[in-house]
């Protein structure tokens, strides 16, 4: 058992070794070991050219390993978290996401962006965004959202590896989690989505944080006799649509569970797939089991109110279920 | 300086009992700064924090109660427990956060002043940031605004020599942060941060010549924060020694130091002065004890003016 | 009749007049007389004060917005086109959204932005976004989409009347068409959907630009025997749900037309919406018309076959009809 | 810098014909700018330009047949029509583009440069931007990491005196944006930029020390365009006198007397050039004329290395 920001490192130092391309930058990655202690002790080893701590500037720095993508390098960009990473969009989507059309194919930006996401931590309202979806509307970058620790070592080394830039989502709350892992596994292709637990009556659709919810609503709703098939999407761009229809035309019956405000949440767009290439499957209206409208609060209890909870998940089943 | 140092160690005490949580950024070691900056600015000025911001808050009136309230999450804390530690609010005191988004305060402070301006107030908008805010680009751009619109912005960084973990050569490339507002032609000046009466001098003479001329200003206030960057950090960016270093400079005993030399304080008055801050700290506690919380069904409460849906 | 860009200058105009806490401020829109030709002689009338050019600064000058409406004032910023409006989002998601949130309730920020959006000009991949799903996602913050000449007058009245920050949105290719205005007719509210076009058989839900590509395929399908309900949502954030529910209650199918990039739009919204509020009402799957997933290009053929068009919302509604 | 001012008149003529679409941004004026600094600079080094670069490409070595194709959206112009007038590319001349998001290019630079300095390449990344682009927060965050982490960026501003319709004094505060860099620690200089000879001087002598020293620099060139800011502009905020006075320091004609005062060329060189150059252009009209629209059917190509669908 190894935790996620375990295999988050182990995965760094393997791409440190084994390409000198590969350097980490962002704010606090080296003599502070990285706000969520996932490069802890990789400057020391790696020195300060590679391990670089970049002062607060978003923007530059995350265009800077545009910069460095273009210029033969393969940096993976830190940036603390996706709250700050509205400063540095204009180079996302203005830079990462269109060299490569503009130039009619001559350059390409082989850059992987981590960043932290979500909420759960009491820290507010300018603290705990999930943007997922914003990334993922986004034609000429990549994104994904490892809920597994395996994952999580996993995509970060499929994302160096591609040609196009990748952004990695690690929700804030699994970097303590454990979970079973084999850095020497042969590696599972990062861009489809994957059955965590197979169902029959209902789908539960999720990524990232929210794949633990769900999980835990499937053991819940199986003791009640409802047999609930839990997708983890893993990319949400390019999104796996195949696989989402294929669940529902198992269990005709789709709950998507997304920790955004459910308004324009990556739960839409998989309601709005469903609606429209599976929706003869469709036994019972799409929910959709997300954030509510509402910027996050600090006080605990409103949080919690907040943020979809298993509670709201089984629910949203048992109603579908019951529907149709 | 003593109150916000009492307030804090209790904030410490009760972050580890689980009663705040969350992020809690310490001010501990840097107090001279915000009383002193405090001390300089009138009621009617403005005020524009960071999230290291419970000092700032409490010299500006915010009650301490109110305060510890606030990082309960208590619906009695000064912003109805929906801010907590990073963003205190007080429409009354003319305290506008409390920003947990590193120089994100920088723009509101320039709008404020923009405001202030355009109706002919002569209010000062003195806006605190750390030296990390200083690297991100709206520090330029706010600069090069308010001199160029001629808005009265005094502009206070904190540098306490430290970003999180990065120290300050190692992100600002001058090594040198008050050679930068002159390019914009705004007076640029540094004073020494732990001694709050240079402090509260310094700042009082800047704010009124930006109430005067209309103009911003600029002051560098070189601290040191004892603590941890939050608690979370475990701080391997910096060494014990260099940490007791700064501690022999510590704002709050340098002061009564000097007090006691001159003969302005005695012995007792410090030790009646610890009994009555305890006092209100165990209050605030109290308070923010016995606060409730807001209702759930309120969740959505002030969201917008009118509840939407 | 008056062009589009006329009722917004006369709404200026009117705003400066009648309140003196109004001004507008953005880059070149005194001089220059604004990238659109807006504000064209507002600065003669009403001087440098109320008149603000800006230095390019979009964080900055924004934000300059927000605290200008904490201290008392009703600013009017326009950021030139949405594609800038990257620069500021942290300002956006980050302050005017939650500040009212994040004070418990103690301060607004009755700011009103406006910016242009679309593609259309050939102006290629850096200038041609179409973002308004990211804003309309936003809690805090209200978004409009004016179609017609009369809203985008009435559209601005409202906004800066609003406590709330609110952001409008007006396609580039609107600004020179020209429709009925009378500026002293009853404002209507601006938070409902308009049908602007009864229909029985597919209701075309559309905002923005594209509302008028709407009209037109309604006026297409017409002489095919297909009578097409045109919902113009107005509103994107609030969105006007009952009222779409509403028209698919009439017509039962339903085709979502959006100048966004499918994956992640505000079409993909509506869907959803519809999947989980009227799911029983629906005859045939709910189909999306978008542009494709590419950065828009700047050769026309190209940039016309990227972006939805007539043909496609023709051809989607009948083969609307033609299913369930 | 007579190819770049015939091309671009040819360009506003086939805009009016509407060949050319979009925005346009015309050069003409500043070519002195261009030219001295991209004779200055070695084939490779890297090259960074805004959406005012048709002299650049042009000078960098892209033919004007392929940016004259690039124009017309032809499959056969430098970024297969796909980029158009902004959005000028090429791999092969180390072209970084073409960027219309103002400032958006210098992260770009930077990011080239640290390419460079960790794989030991010896290049110089010459980052060309506006006035206008100093006013970004992006300006000041490039200056300090450059500074800080020593990168060989020559940053290079194309002062023309107006970002679209603001003047330099009412955008940039201190009226001077040479005292700027310094505050990081970076040379700065300014230079006339309506001389071709001058230009080539000091860019020359910048590049070099940034190769030598792995450092940054900045230089300032003062310039005026001619033309309006793009084709839909209505030229209000400035008088036709202010341009004709500029007009007096053309730098093609400041560069064609003294080369005939210095009998370095005659008249009839001259003459020669021109046809030589009208030819040129007339070539790469034809070449943009006959080029192919690339197929719709291709329409998603290069937004990933694989088509993902
Ligand atoms: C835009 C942004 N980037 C990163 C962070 C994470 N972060 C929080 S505080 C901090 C350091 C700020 O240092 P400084 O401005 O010196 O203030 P100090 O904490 O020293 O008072 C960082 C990097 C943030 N909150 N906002
Ligand atoms: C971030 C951003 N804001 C606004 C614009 C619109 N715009 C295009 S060019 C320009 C002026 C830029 O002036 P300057 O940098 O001096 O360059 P010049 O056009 O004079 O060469 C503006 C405001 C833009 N392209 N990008
Ligand atoms: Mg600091
Ligand atoms: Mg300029």
């Amino acid at each position: 058992m190894t935790t996620y920001r375990e295999a988050i490192r182990t995965a760094l130092r393997r791409l440190l070794l084994e390409d000198s391309r590969v350097f980490l930058m962002g704010e606090d990655v080296g003599r502070y070991g990285g706000a969520y202690a996932v490069s802890k002790g990789l400057l020391d080893e790696f020195g300060e050219d590679r391990i670089r701590d970049t002062p607060l500037c978003e923007s530059t720095f995350v265009g800077a390993g545009i910069g460095a993508a273009l210029g033969g390098m393969r940096p993976i960009v830190e940036v603390m978290t996706v709250n700050f990473s509205m400063l540095a969009l204009d180079q996302v989507v203005n830079n990462a996401a269109v060299m490569r059309h503009m130039s009619g194919g001559q350059f390409e930006v082989p850059i992987a962006v981590r960043m932290a996401t979500g909420a759960g931590k009491q820290i507010a309202a300018q603290h705990s965004h999930s943007l997922e979806n914003w990334y993922a509307s986004i034609p000429g970058i990549k994104v994904l959202a490892p809920a597994t620790v395996q994952d999580a070592h996993d995509m970060l080394l499929a994302a160096v590896e591609d040609p196009d830039p990748v952004f990695i989502f690690e929700h804030q709350m699994l970097y303590g989690i454990e979970g079973p892992f084999d850095p020497n596994a042969t590696l599972s292709s990062p861009w489809k989505a994957a059955v965590r637990h197979p169902g029959s009556d209902v789908s539960l659709i999720a990524y990232g944080g929210s794949v633990h919810k769900a999980m835990t609503a499937a053991e819940e709703l199986e003791k009640e006799g409802i047999s609930a098939e839990v997708i983890d999407l893993r990319s949400l761009r390019p999104l796996d649509r195949p696989a989402i229809s294929a669940s529902v035309s198992r269990t005709h019956r789709a709950i998507v569970i997304d920790e955004a405000w459910k308004t324009g949440s990556l739960a839409s767009e998989v309601s709005a797939t469903l609606a429209e290439e599976a929706f003869y499957e469709l036994d019972a209206p799409i929910a959709r089991v997300c954030t509510r409208e509402v910027p996050i609060p600090y006080a605990k209890h409103l949080e919690d109110a907040a943020l979809p909870q298993v509670p709201a998940i089984v629910e949203a089943a048992k109603r579908s279920v019951g529907n149709g | 300086m003593l109150r916000i140092r009492r307030l804090e160690e209790k904030s410490a005490e009760l972050y580890a009992k689980q009663k705040i949580r969350g992020f809690l950024h310490l001010y501990i070691g840097e107090e001279a700064v915000g009383v002193g900056a405090m001390r300089a600015l009138r009621d009617d000025d403005n005020v524009v924090a960071t999230y290291r911001e419970h000092g700032h808050a409490l010299v500006r009136g915010i009650p301490a109660g109110e305060i510890m309230a606030e990082m309960y999450g208590k619906a009695n804390g000064c912003s109805g427990g929906r801010g907590g530690s990073m963003h205190l609010f007080s429409v009354e005191r003319r305290f506008y956060g409390g920003h947990a988004i590193v120089g994100g305060g920088l723009p509101i402070a320039v709008g404020l002043a923009l405001a202030n301006k355009m109706k002919g107030e002569s209010r000062v908008t003195a806006c605190f940031f750390g030296d990390g805010a200083t690297d991100e680009g709206e520090f330029h751009e706010s600069l090069n605004l308010t001199a160029l619109w001629e808005l009265p912005v005094l502009f206070i960084c904190e540098n306490n020599r430290y970003a999180m973990g990065t120290a300050f050569a190692r992100h600002v490339s001058d090594n040198d942060i008050v050679n930068n507002p002159p390019a914009y032609g705004v007076h640029s000046e540094t004073v020494d941060g732990m001694d709050v009466v240079a402090v509260e001098r310094a700042v009082h003479n800047a704010a009124e010549s930006v109430r005067e001329t209309g103009e911003p200003r600029f002051i560098e206030l070189r601290t040191y924060r004892f603590r941890a960057h939050s608690m979370y950090d475990a701080e391997l960016y910096r060494s014990k020694a260099e940490v007791e270093e700064w501690k022999k400079l510590d704002p709050i005993e340098q002061l009564k130091d000097r007090a006691l030399a001159a003969t302005l304080i005695t012995g007792a008055d410090i030790e009646t002065i610890e009994r009555d801050v305890a006092r209100e700290i165990e209050e605030a506690v109290q308070f923010a004890e016995q606060g409730e919380w807001e209702s759930i069904d309120d969740l959505a409460r002030h969201t917008y003016a009118r509840d939407l849906s």
